[in-house]
């Protein structure tokens, strides 16, 4: 039995109920206990250090502190935008004595902080701790027949030298748990483009524009769905669908699933936990194609550039 | 009689009193091939800094002789710089390395004979280190007045 | 027309430089950064622009421009920068300065981006967590806008993604606390 | 009774602005044993020379101060004087007022002045206990070693056998001709790049003075300048050479394929193989770590095909040892693996290929009859998008300097491209055009204008797949805008980097290499062929990135250097020796331990006079010894000195001011 403290974000609570129910699912039957973060605060998000730096250490760093009253070495976070905002201070913190102390005088009373506990995001809590045999072990309806584009954003995987996980650039550690499901990943190329994240609300064309290409290569790529472990790119991605449709004028009609919702579908949990009615765009589509498995296609014949590091007999 | 302690005796010599306008002799002996070089670079690059210096040009800091700084102390100087190669860019490849250990052993046997240890200071400077060399020298030149004169330099100057 | 050596010695590049450790002499020019920012196109002055324009001294050029309020913080362009450069700490540098000395872009989308930031913090202050719908109705007001993505609201409310309630963090007292040794914190370094 | 003469230099203003000169002459003039002292503008010049020569015989001088720059700067000027006044040069001592002195206290004029007579002092303390010293004669081995076969190796070969000097050559491949032979064309000529190396390579391989010793590695290397052993390591071909006579029926019939280094892994080579239908020897050898004979004991073919029976399975390696004089070394460039530009998808896409990959596709003899052909479905690509510095000036994921040449050679790949696919069109990334060389920027011109190649100026942000293209992004920051380029093929310009055995073959030789592998030169400036070792020579790439005709010219300067060396049939070396007194030596052998040169040995001597009895002492090999002086220090009994700088000398220094 694993176990470890659990932060689920303002959104968890409002937006992306579906991510924090099926979390909490999937885990269970993973065999990890998780203990939520008693009296958790909102993370500050971007607005916190876009206005200031002091309360953009100080909310995260709470959070922090009150998380070393556990015994529990680890805190996962589903929601990306927490995890990199935590993720962040706890690596200035640690690298800057100074300025922790300094930080740590806004919030005495919780206790002073020490740097015990690491932070992980979900996604990485699930390929690193669980594993993917263990995901694959649990799995009884395979999704075999789905093709899914994981999109990761900005926050999961970058600063590198901060989060310390998976590539920045072209990351696997999705593709390699859908696939784990049976689900087959397709070859997408804006894995870690940005999806105009907070700029939701102040500033829609942005998102509009930018949620709408990593819609259109994801359909490029021959996906049904989207994969995604963070709710706000599941907001942007999803609920603006039908505008980005209008803007371009082009339907894309492409589901956008958090990563837990997959695994507690392959793992033959009751569909109905899974909250799918949440979905702004239907799910209905892209569920239908699990177990049409398309045949191989006929092998192509190689190019002319075959290169193969093995010697091979005529 | 004096029970005998592990209280080394000091020659240091406090009854020299320096007079306000006193400036120690710092002899520096230097490896040709880095710090010498180095501290023409200094030269060249008009970096200034204090003139209390003497340089003595060896081919290697492993040249240096223990004999060389304890005749220094004795006789001229007040302090002593010793400065060679960096570690591992050594021209004789690994000469200072030898310098180095036994320049530690001489530090013991300064203390030993009764001078203070810093009177003689090591450093390394390469050839490419010209500030660095102007820095080195001030920081020694600071030291050793902290540590007051063991010598008079020229008792004439001061007699006027 | 820009007239350069008559101003005295830049102090913008150094002040920028220690506020966000990174070193922006070393900004070769490259462009890397512009074509990786998702939101480039937006801004007055793309990344490399403002780089250059810290280097020039350009101090009011850079502060008046909407680029450090558009930056999302995505990380990317110092990710793929050859000189290894922290750009969204200079921007965020920049904007802390803009903040501070009052330099303010009256441009709409600016205002609309401060605002909304303002809001958040706001929210968070007073109940230690985050509330959708009271902050895009919020938003909406204060932009005088009321109807913004009202088309989304029956279906989101009807789906049960924004939630009504409003349920404050047991402590929230504390967080109070927080914001204001923050705010004192923060007077006593400027 | 010493009788020195002090030479104070003004420098013109350098050292008379900041010191007192004449002052300082009259306090020479006061210290003891100072028979003569003397001021002049400039004591280098030819006048200022004049007046020491003159003081000499006037005055019956025993030893010269000359207060002037640094003795790095003009000690050999000064010393040469002495020699023409009929003195022994050694009896010079440079006192370096200006470095340490006159440039340095510039605000202080009397802390300077005093300085400054203090400096002399010293030397001239010095001076009274120097000794007059004689250069030593070395014998010299007239051999030299050079390794790597690519064109700075086969320049510098041909170069010193032209001269009559044995030349043993030595490359780790099959063949010589390193990078060169996998170039089409060269620029700013566009000459074809193997129909100007191979005459040479085949001159390499004829000439009477070459031996030539490919498909080896050097193992150890002993000895000093003009005396060097060195052992080779000739790696087992498993064909012998002087049987075979290079019909190619084995390879043709060897049923195992290989990807082919030549031509970068775009086509197969066989097993046993010649890397190139130019090789220089044109003799094949077996790959030990493909040929299933040699790995599992079966097959046998190429043995059954050659009818000479010049197969050997049985061959083993073979060391080889020379006795030769001076090395160069020419070990070439290594191109960087761009794997880390993820965001290119480098690794996932096939139609992203690198440069040497472009060169080898348009080269005539190339594995794709001279097209360039998209790896993914071979067809001709229309547009092609070039990108330079890739990994160079990339501290992030590569290194930080400029590789040099890939601005150039993918100007060239631009006019290639145009030749070769009439209707395709090529966009260029670049950061600058780094066009320095004669002719160089009139060729990127007239590849720009001839071409039409559009140039953009950007670092690629991204390239991802769209249908069967890659979609290449970037800024054009002429215009301020960011733009997608829809390529069908994408060409890195990736960097130069030191090959990797560098490090190892630097420690081998004993001389340094710098933090990318690139072995050092002695001096960035004035000394840029030879190493900090006296007798080792670099040519090419291995010191730094450079074209084709700076490579040529450096190796021939190594060549002028060997050259230079083997002019006697002795070399002149330093007096700047140690000695033993036999006497004073216990034979405690401490000296033999720190010698970082093993020039100390021991020997045996008689007890006493006329004794049978032996005991053992240290003996220097003077002409080994560099006179680092670590065994001075290091002697308990004080019977090793080091001319020049013997312990009298140093000890007057210091006990002078």
């Amino acid at each position: 039995m694993k176990k470890l403290t659990y932060f689920p974000g303002c959104s968890a609570h409002g937006t992306s109920e579906e991510f924090d129910k099926t979390v909490k699912m999937v885990m269970k039957s993973l065999d990890v206990e998780m203990e939520e973060l008693p009296d958790w605060n909102c993370c500050g998000a971007t607005s916190a250090h876009t206005m200031s730096e002091t309360l953009a250490y100080a909310l995260p760093l709470r959070n922090l502190v009150l998380a070393e009253k556990l015994d529990n070495k680890t805190m996962a976070i589903p929601c990306a935008s927490c995890y990199q905002r935590l993720k962040v201070t706890k690596h200035h913190m640690d690298a800057d004595p100074a300025l922790a102390k300094k930080i740590n005088t806004t919030v005495v009373e919780e206790g002073t902080y020490q740097g015990k506990v690491d932070v992980k995001s979900m996604l990485q809590y699930c390929y690193e701790d669980v594993g993917l045999e263990a995901i694959k072990a649990k799995v009884t309806k395979s999704l075999a027949g789905m093709k899914l584009a994981c999109y990761y954003g900005c926050l999961l995987t970058r600063p590198k030298n901060i989060t310390n996980f998976d590539s920045p650039e072209y990351p696997v550690s999705m593709d390699q748990i859908v696939e784990a499901l049976g689900a087959k990943a397709t070859e997408f190329d804006y894995k870690t483009e940005c999806c105009g994240a907070s700029f939701s609300i102040s500033n829609t064309e942005v998102v509009i524009n930018l949620s709408g290409q990593i819609l259109e290569m994801a359909k490029e790529s021959g996906a049904h769905a989207i994969v995604v472990a963070c709710p706000l790119c599941q907001s942007n991605l999803d609920m603006r669908q039908p505008d980005i449709e209008k803007h371009t004028g082009k339907k894309l009609d492409i589901p956008i699933f958090y990563f837990t919702q997959l695994m507690a579908l392959a793992f033959g949990m009751p569909e109905k936990d899974m909250m799918f009615n949440k979905h702004i765009v239907p799910v209905e589509g892209a569920l239908a194609n699990i177990g049409k498995i398309e045949p191989e296609p006929e092998k192509i014949k190689k190019p002319k550039k075959a290169v193969e590091a093995e010697s091979e007999v005529e | 009689m004096e029970t005998v302690t592990n209280q080394l005796v000091s020659i240091e010599k406090p009854e020299i009193v320096a007079p306000p306008n006193w400036e120690p002799v710092i002899m520096g002996i230097l490896c040709n091939w880095c710090s010498y070089a180095g501290s023409d670079l200094t030269g060249t690059s008009r970096i200034q800094y204090p003139p209390n210096i003497r340089i003595i040009r060896v081919p290697c800091s492993s040249r240096v002789d223990p004999w060389f700084l304890i005749k220094s102390l004795q006789t001229t100087a007040d302090g002593v710089l010793v400065s060679g190669c960096h570690p591992g860019d050594c021209h004789y490849i690994s000469g200072n390395y030898y310098a180095r250990r036994r320049f530690l052993v001489t530090k013991k046997l300064l203390n030993f004979i009764g001078y203070h240890e810093n009177r003689i200071q090591f450093s390394w400077v390469s050839a490419a280190e010209g500030p660095k060399f102007a820095k080195v020298v001030a920081k020694v030149t600071e030291d050793i007045k902290k540590l007051g004169p063991l010598h008079l330099y020229k008792k004439e100057n001061f007699e006027k | 027309m820009i007239i350069l050596g008559t101003q005295g010695p830049n102090t913008f590049l150094p002040e920028v430089n220690a506020r966000s450790g990174a070193n922006i002499l070393e900004c070769y020019q490259c462009g890397k950064c512009v074509s990786t920012c998702p939101v480039s196109q937006y801004m007055d002055f793309p990344p490399r622009e403002i780089m250059q324009m810290v280097k020039l001294g350009l101090k009011n050029e850079t502060m008046m421009a909407n680029s450090t309020w558009f930056c999302l913080t995505c990380s990317a362009c110092s990710g793929r920068c050859p000189r290894e450069i922290e750009i969204p700490a200079v921007m965020e540098a920049i904007r802390h300065i803009a903040i501070e000395e009052n330099y303010i872009n009256d441009s709409t989308k600016v205002k609309e981006i401060r605002t909304f930031h303002k809001i958040f913090l706001d929210m968070i202050k007073r109940y230690g967590r985050n509330y959708e719908l009271r902050m895009m109705a919020e938003f909406n007001i204060r932009t005088r806008n009321l109807f913004k993505d009202m088309h989304l609201a029956p279906k989101a409310l009807l789906k049960g993604k924004i939630p009504l309630g409003v349920k404050s963090v047991k402590s929230a007292k504390a967080i109070q606390r927080m914001y204001k040794l923050a705010e004192k914190l923060e007077k006593k370094h400027q | 009774m010493a009788r020195v003469g002090v030479f104070v230099c003004f420098c013109g203003a350098n050292i008379a602005d900041y010191v007192d000169v004449p002052q300082v002459v009259e306090e020479a003039k006061r210290i003891r044993d100072v028979r003569f002292a003397i001021d002049y503008k400039y004591m280098c010049s030819d006048p200022g020379q004049q007046q020491i020569r003159d003081a000499i015989a006037q005055h019956r001088l025993t030893s010269i101060v000359v207060a002037a720059c640094s003795p790095r700067m003009h000690e050999k000027t000064f010393r040469k004087a002495l020699s023409d006044a009929g003195m022994n040069p050694y009896l010079l001592e440079v006192a370096n007022i200006r470095e340490h002195s006159s440039w340095v206290h510039q605000k202080d004029k009397k802390a300077a002045t005093e300085k400054a007579c203090d400096l002399i002092r010293m030397a001239v303390a010095k001076s009274i206990a120097n000794e007059q010293l004689h250069e030593i004669s070395v014998p010299v081995t007239k051999r030299a070693l050079v390794i790597g076969g690519g064109i700075a190796g086969i320049q510098a070969a041909l170069d010193i056998a032209d001269a009559r000097i044995p030349v043993v050559l030595v490359e780790k491949s099959p063949s010589i001709g390193g990078k060169m032979a996998q170039l089409d064309e060269t620029f700013p000529t566009l000459d074809c790049s193997q129909c100007i190396l191979t005459p040479k390579m085949v001159d390499v391989a004829s000439h009477p003075y070459i031996e030539l010793i490919p498909y080896a590695e050097v193992l150890e290397l002993q000895g000093f300048v003009g005396n060097y052993k060195v052992k080779i390591k000739k790696k087992a071909s498993y064909v012998n050479f002087k049987t075979c006579t290079g019909c190619g029926a084995c390879w043709q019939k060897c049923p195992v394929k290989v990807p082919n280094e030549y031509n970068m892994g775009i086509d197969k080579r066989k097993a046993i193989y010649t890397p190139f239908p130019q090789a220089v020897p044109n003799k094949p050898v077996i790959d030990a770590e493909h040929c299933t004979m040699l790995l599992k004991g079966k097959c046998g073919i190429c043995a059954k095909v050659c009818l000479p029976g010049a197969i050997d399975y049985k061959m083993e390696d073979e060391i080889i040892e020379r006795e030769i004089g001076a090395v160069v070394v020419a070990t070439g460039y290594d191109m960087w693996d761009p794997k880390p530009y993820e965001e290119y998808g480098v690794g996932r896409f096939k139609d992203i290929i690198t440069s040497l990959e472009f060169e080898r596709m348009v080269s005539a003899n190339g594995p794709t009859n001279g097209l360039p052909l998209r790896p993914s479905d071979g067809k001709v690509p229309k547009n092609v998008v070039f990108i330079k510095c890739i990994g160079s000036r990339d501290e992030a994921k590569g290194i930080e300097y400029c590789s040099k040449i890939c601005c150039m050679y993918t100007t060239k790949h631009t006019i290639l491209l145009h030749h070769k696919v009439h209707d395709s069109h090529a966009y260029v990334f670049y950061m600058d055009i780094r066009a320095a060389g004669k002719g160089y920027e009139e060729f990127v011109k007239k590849a720009q204008v001839d071409t039409g190649a559009t140039y953009l100026r950007g670092r690629v942000s991204k390239i991802y797949k769209k249908g069967d293209k890659l979609m290449v992004r970037g800024e054009d920051a002429q215009i301020g805008q960011v733009v997608e380029v829809e390529a069908d093929l994408v060409v890195l310009a990736t960097a130069v980097i030191a090959p990797k055995d560098n490090p190892d073959l630097a420690r081998l030789l004993g001389i340094s290499y710098d933090k990318y592998g690139y072995l050092s030169e002695a001096h960035p400036k004035l000394r840029p062929v030879e190493t900090a070792k006296a007798g080792i020579f670099l040519a090419g790439c291995t010191q730094a990135p450079k074209d084709i005709p700076e490579t040529v010219a450096q190796a021939s300067a190594c060549a002028a250097k060997v050259c230079g060396l083997f002019a006697g049939d002795t070399m002149k070396k330093d007096p700047m020796v140690s000695t033993i007194n036999n006497e004073y030596c216990s034979g405690c052998q401490n000296c033999v331990t720190v010698c970082p040169y093993g020039a100390i040995v021991t020997d045996e001597v008689p007890m006493g006079h006329g004794s049978k009895e032996l005991r053992t002492v240290a003996k220097i090999n003077e002409g080994v010894c560099q006179g680092c002086g670590s065994c001075v220090a290091i002697c308990r009994s004080m019977a090793i000195n080091l001319a020049g700088f013997t312990d009298p000398q140093l000890i007057n220094e210091i006990v002078s001011i």
